[in-house]
């Protein structure tokens, strides 16, 4: 069923539009970056108020109630606070540091959502190198962490900034390396063909389609992404019980709501790679049986990208409500004695398979 | 901040600016009061409830108020959960400081409005936390249940809603007013409100009497609790080497050891002792060391838990004419040690004769001295560092001799009987 | 540690790691089980257990008359003075109870005056909700009128 | 250990140089006394290099409330009050332990029916602590929903409390003789039923925390103490049970009917974190089993022996101790003339055990501090009374 055709519909209207000396692109691009941060803005807020009410579930409690129905306006009450907190900043901080830090880990998320594909026309850049672009965004956001840390003159921060960066640059090798896995099979690194390739029915997601280390791949990437988000089991950076609240100790006000907002940001961002890679991105979860397959193609793409997202958030807040903290060098320990020789070794099982051609037809 | 604060002045005389202030306050104050994150901080019992609030079956989470933020920069809400000590004032006005504004404080129980429990006798309490920091709600109880937290938490939120950003945010006033002890006020204003009207109440009286002479006084009717039983304790059960063996072994190694207040004790009397308390031993200040080492060593009395030291002073209050009774041994030093081998204790205690020390600087100077008993018990680092803090008694050989529990500036020592400060306030009765 | 040993930990932990996902995935997925109870909204039927103990307070009868005969035990066994018994002496000349002052602020709920009382003249009240803004209003007089 | 003390001026007060010399450089941090894991104001200063812990410097007092100053003015009963306010988690504990040494002195007995009322509260509360120390120590280690949890199951237990006592916390409810008032009729229903939740959240707790593979990572051979140590220390309660030492008051020294009872004494082998962790987890179990036996004897009769009208203590010295979570607990009541005590001294288990957190934490990472920490289950008011 090759009737999808991906476009950029803001570059379509764009276009439409006839703008002289090249206005078009500067338009486009800032009506795209303008798409994003909304969806970012308004997800991440969402997001705080699920995480909430998913931890009360677990916790056997009810989460948030007194602000509008059950409570759903309660993150942008939080937001809204925080805006209108007075700043603080510490006696011998670097300011300019200080203040650029907590735009980083945000700006990566924007970055990151930009070359996504939301739905069949929903997409704002494709990149054809999208999947070497999505390493290299996903490198920002410890920028970020390390320097927000450093500037804030606090041995707590620099503490939780020296874990993170040590946690974060760990992780990004084995994310790496998993994205490469799929390049590899998909033998694409444009983020939009790499949907296209698991067009078909649910085995032909390449969670499936290699059949067992796609499966292992997703785990795996499930594990080192958590650790690269600074989630917990493995918010080493953060972890309240040690190091008070790690790198953002000393922000106040909107440095902290950005870095609040950025985490939940880098979670629509995280779920949102692992969908595209894994679960066939906006593609329907498709059984084979066509008159299944119509109802399900009639849905828009971008409901269907939603729902493997929210599943895959909900996840993640599974894991964090559910397990305790590694220690530094535990986790550590876990990424190079354990995660990464097993994602190299699925690496070169995964060229085996392909050259072999074991996949999935 | 900021910014906003700026905006009443800007946009109020504008036409119809009156009411975008009023709406952006009411959008602000909205906010700030459904989103209150309190600090974590818990000093003690209050701490528990605050926690138990924030905990499944209550759940502070339902104000927006269950994200306890570990660094004060983030938080907006102090609660004072538990007792302000001297030692945690400048701690405490920190911790507010390091607050962005608008902040809050919620006084969570007794103690940290007036001292609660600790309002009399006591020279380490702060007299109500609102001296240090401005409070904003004061909730009794002690503790108060977690109910009543959440009604303090809507007094707050009620009065953050009638804020408004044309009277900016600021710190209230302390409470500077010196502590007078309320119950001598209220006897003293009692006292003088009765005066006043004496005169009055004698005539009422007198024409009372005249006018029912045969008036019966009002009895009132005593409630009496039910009858129990008065039972006799029954005997003790002791446990590891009874007295006997234990007083014989002592002795046949230190003759010159004694049973306290029973100077005189042979077995037998030693043995109709019961077996529940343990044996008091007085040991001469020479041979404390040596004592120590035998208890310690000799595998049938295998007194290797370190259980506890401490002291006691025996200064007795001046009699009313002012004179002093010259102790020959002001303190004892009391040692209690437990085999974890058989289960018994041993308790002994060392008199001590005070320095000879100029009579105005007695009160906060050393007094007497003893060796360290460190080097045998490592345990005994805390508890000797204790003693010193609290009767003057310096350890000598101690490792890391200095105050345990008072602030090092502190001046004098609290456990000895003349201690006197000027925060202590005596208690009627 | 053996290569055996190894397996074993992975994947025993990882078994580990489901059964706990297993726990809190049927409390997430069970929302029976949540214990809350909404205080501000309970108000109306949350009622305390009978013993439990809330301020002080001093019962009167229809009459408004009170049983206090102003005897001050109950201020002796307050451990840190919060009650006050300032006695006046009644149109008969007899001592009777002026003004039962009774400090919140400093009051620890202890029952220890309820215990020493007599005549059951005071009682431990059910009501929590004593919260204030300032702390001068902890200062109660808990008789209406003074003794007999 | 060898201790020496400290020549540097530059080091802050308590360090001591015997262990310094290395090649990095050292730093300090100050830890708390507002700190989200040091349970309460403890203040701890740490000597670190890198993450890993060269030395920690306990510092008290931070809620150093003199109350032995103050209970030298105060009747005993009234001291009795201030008891609760030590150690908050056992406060029936701490009142049992100096009604225990007021009896001794006045020759009270307490009737059958108080003694078992003693006992079930005792080991609720015992439960309640354990359920306390379990929820701070998933918790410490990350595990947020442990402490939700945990709390959830003590709050079981604090709602009889609160039905019997007439108070959540700070109970005041045993007297010398027996206990304030008795215990409804359906009382050994409840405290079954009780028992019943408790157990079943025991089980769910086993599967979320104690199996999960993290969970003994973090502990095993975290904040080993050796079996003589534990003892020089003066180390009480899991600690010292922990390290493999079989001593437990309610078996060495059994007040009141605990000789009536069968329950076994949990002990550690490697002294570590994990050795800590499961025996109180193991003790929970044997209180549910004291407390089955208890309900099933529970006798009638009265609840308390004859209130005297004043307690005046025959001058001399009392003594009371008891086993609370946390190790042996005593009063020790210095008795001259008059209602008021000359001296008061209680023995606080956790400032023992805490004499045992340097030698555990050195050589581990910051991480392993707050799990040594929450294994040593301190109350911090208690220390510092």
């Amino acid at each position: 069923m090759d009737y999808i055709q991906t476009t950029n519909f803001i570059g379509d209207w764009v276009r439409g539009l006839g703008l002289p000396w090249g206005l078009d692109r500067a338009v486009n691009g800032i009506l795209g970056a303008l798409t994003i941060a909304g969806v970012v803005m308004a997800g991440a807020t969402l997001l705080v108020w699920v995480e909430r009410k998913v931890s009360a579930l677990i916790q056997s409690r009810l989460g948030p109630m007194r602000v509008g129905p059950w409570g759903i306006l309660q993150s942008v009450a939080d937001i809204l606070k925080l805006l209108v907190k007075e700043i603080l900043v510490p006696n011998g901080a670097d300011r300019l540091v200080y203040f650029l830090a907590p735009m980083l880990p945000l700006t990566a998320a924007f970055m990151v959502l930009a070359v996504i594909p939301f739905g069949p026309t929903l997409q704002v850049a494709n990149p054809d190198l999208g999947v070497p672009y999505l390493i290299a965004m996903g490198g920002i956001g410890v920028l970020g962490i390390l320097i927000g840390g450093w500037a804030s003159n606090n041995k707590f921060s620099l503490l939780g900034s020296l874990r993170s960066g040590a946690q974060m640059v760990s992780y990004e090798i084995s994310v790496a390396v998993i994205l490469l896995f799929i390049t590899l099979v998909s033998g694409t690194t444009d983020l939009r063909t790499l949907v296209l390739t698991q067009q078909g029915t649910v085995l032909d997601w390449w969670v499936f389609k290699v059949p067992g280390l796609g499966l292992a791949a997703f785990v795996l990437y499930l594990i080192s992404s958590t650790a690269e988000l600074n989630r917990a089991p493995f918010d080493i950076a953060e972890a309240e019980q040690e190091i008070a609240a790690g790198y953002h100790t000393e922000y106040s006000g909107m440095g902290f709501a950005m870095f609040f907002l950025a985490e939940y940001g880098n979670l629509i961002a995280s779920a949102g790679v692992a969908a595209t890679c894994f679960l066939g991105g906006f593609l329907p979860p498709a059984i084979g049986v066509p008159a299944v397959d119509r109802a399900l193609f009639a849905v828009p793409g971008l409901v269907w990208f939603a729902l493997k997202v929210a599943a895959l958030i909900l996840g993640y807040m599974w894991f964090r409500w559910t397990f305790p903290r590694p220690r530094v060098d535990q986790l550590m320990a876990l990424e190079w004695k354990f995660l990464l020789p097993v994602n190299l070794g699925l690496l070169s099982l995964g060229a085996l398979f392909t050259a072999m051609g074991w996949v999935l037809p | 901040m900021g910014l906003i604060q700026k905006l009443p002045a800007v946009v109020d005389p504008l036409p119809g600016g009156r009411h975008l202030v009023d709406a952006v306050d009411t959008i602000v104050n909205w906010a700030r009061a459904n989103s209150l994150w309190p600090l974590t901080f818990g000093t003690s019992c209050c701490a528990i409830e605050m926690m138990a609030s924030s905990m499944p079956r209550y759940d502070i989470s339902r104000f927006g108020s269950e994200v306890f933020r570990a660094t004060p920069r983030q938080a907006d809400l102090i609660i004072l959960a538990g007792t302000i000590v001297d030692k945690m004032v400048e701690v405490l006005k920190t911790l507010y400081e390091q607050l962005p504004g608008p902040k809050y404080v919620i006084a969570m129980g007794s103690c940290t409005i007036s001292g609660g429990p600790f309002i009399y006798d006591n020279y380490s309490v702060v007299k109500g936390a609102d001296r240090i920091i401005p409070v904003d709600v004061y909730i009794p109880g002690c503790p108060p249940r977690p109910e009543a937290l959440f009604h303090g938490l809507l007094l707050l939120q009620e009065k953050i809603k009638k804020e408004s950003l044309r009277r900016p945010w600021v710190d209230t006033t302390l409470h500077t007013a010196p502590f007078v002890n309320p119950f001598t006020r209220a006897a003293l204003e009692w006292e003088t409100q009765e005066k006043e009207r004496e005169p009055a109440a004698a005539e009422a009286r007198a024409k009372f009497a005249a006018e029912n002479p045969d008036f019966k006084p009002f009895k009132a009717e005593r409630v009496l609790p039910p009858p129990m039983p008065d039972l006799p304790r029954p005997a003790g059960k002791g446990a590891g080497l009874p007295h006997g063996e234990l007083f014989d072994l002592v002795r046949a190694a230190f003759p010159s050891v004694v049973l306290h207040k029973n100077e005189g004790a042979d077995r037998a009397s030693v043995d109709a002792l019961p077996s529940d308390a343990p044996l008091d031993f007085v040991v001469p200040p020479g041979e404390y060391l040596a004592f120590a080492r035998f208890l310690r060593d000799e595998p049938r009395l295998a007194l290797d838990l370190f259980f506890d030291l401490t002291a006691v002073d025996w200064e007795q209050p001046p009699a009313p004419n002012g004179a002093t009774t010259p102790l020959a041994h002001r303190f004892h030093l009391v040692v209690q040690l437990l085999s974890t081998v058989h289960g018994h204790l041993v308790f002994f205690r060392v008199p001590l004769a005070e320095n000879e020390v100029p009579d105005d600087s007695r009160k906060t100077a050393v007094l007497a001295e003893v060796p360290s008993l460190v080097p045998l018990w490592p345990g005994a680092n805390f508890k000797e560092r204790e003693a010193y803090d609290m009767f003057g008694i310096r350890f000598s050989g101690h490792p890391d001799l200095r105050r345990l529990l008072n602030p090092e500036t502190f001046e004098g020592f609290p456990l000895r009987k003349d201690f006197t400060h000027p925060a202590m306030v005596k208690r009627p009765y | 540690m053996t290569l055996r040993e190894r397996f074993s930990m992975v994947f025993g932990g990882a078994l580990s790691m489901f059964k706990g996902m297993a726990v809190t995935g049927h409390w997430l997925s069970h929302p029976k089980g949540i214990v809350t109870e909404q205080y501000p909204e309970n108000r109306k039927t949350l009622a305390m257990h009978p013993n439990f103990r809330g301020e002080v307070v001093m019962p009167h009868d229809a009459a408004g008359e009170h049983k206090c005969t102003g005897c001050s035990l109950c201020e002796k066994a307050c451990p840190n003075g919060s009650i006050s018994v300032l006695n006046t002496r009644n149109l008969a000349g007899k001592k009777v109870l002026g003004k039962y002052l009774y400090r919140l602020d400093s009051c620890t709920l202890c029952a220890l005056c309820v215990e020493a009382c007599p005549f059951d003249a005071i009682r431990m009240g059910q009501n929590f909700e004593l919260a204030r803004y300032d702390r001068s209003g902890f200062e109660l007089t808990l008789n209406q009128k003074e003794g007999r | 250990m060898e201790l020496v003390p400290a020549t540097d001026q530059a080091l802050p007060p308590g360090f001591l140089t015997a262990r310094s010399g290395r090649a990095t450089e050292e730093y300090f941090i100050n830890m708390g006394p507002q700190h989200p894991s040091t349970h309460g104001v403890l203040r701890l200063v740490l000597r670190l290099d890198g993450e890993t812990v060269v030395e920690v410097v306990p510092h008290l007092g931070y809620i150093h409330r003199g109350i032995e100053k103050q209970a030298e003015a105060q009747t005993y009963l009234q001291y009795l009050h201030l008891t609760d306010r030590m150690d908050y988690l056992s406060s029936h504990h701490n009142n049992h332990a100096v009604c225990l040494a007021i009896e001794k002195a006045m020759g009270i007995g307490v009737p059958e029916r108080g003694e078992y009322i003693r006992i079930i509260v005792d080991e609720l509360q015992r439960i309640q602590s354990h359920l306390v120390f379990f929820a701070c120590f998933g918790a410490d280690l990350g595990a947020l929903t442990c402490i939700l949890q945990g709390f959830k199951a003590r709050e079981y237990i604090t709602d009889l409390f609160d039905a019997v006592c007439g108070s959540r916390l700070t109970m005041n409810f045993f007297r010398p003789g027996g206990s304030v008032r008795d215990v409804p009729e359906d009382f050994t229903d409840r405290v079954r039923a009780v028992c019943g939740k408790v157990d079943a959240m025991l089980a769910e707790f086993d599967r979320l925390l104690t199996g999960n593979l993290i969970t003994k990572e973090r502990a095993r051979g975290i904040g080993v103490l050796p079996r003589a140590e534990a003892i020089a220390l003066g180390c009480t309660g899991p600690v010292l049970r922990g390290s493999g030492v079989d001593f437990d008051l309610r078996k060495k020294a059994p007040y009141g009917y605990y000789d009536r009872f069968e329950f076994s004494v949990p002990l550690g082998e490697a002294g570590d974190s994990w050795d800590r962790y499961l025996i109180r987890m193991e003790e929970m179990r044997q209180s549910l089993r004291i407390l089955e036996q208890a309900c099933r004897s529970f006798p009638g009769g009265p609840y308390r022996s004859k209130e005297k009208p004043a307690y005046r203590l025959p001058t001399g010295t009392w003594f009371g101790a008891v086993e609370t979570p946390r190790g042996v607990f005593s009063t020790w009541i210095v008795a001259e003339k008059g209602e008021k005590p000359w001296r008061i001294h209680s023995r606080s288990p956790s400032l023992a055990n805490l004499a045992a957190l340097n030698p555990m934490c050195v050589g581990h990472k910051i991480a392993d501090l707050i799990t040594i920490l929450a294994t040593i289950d301190p109350v911090i008011p208690d220390m510092d009374r």
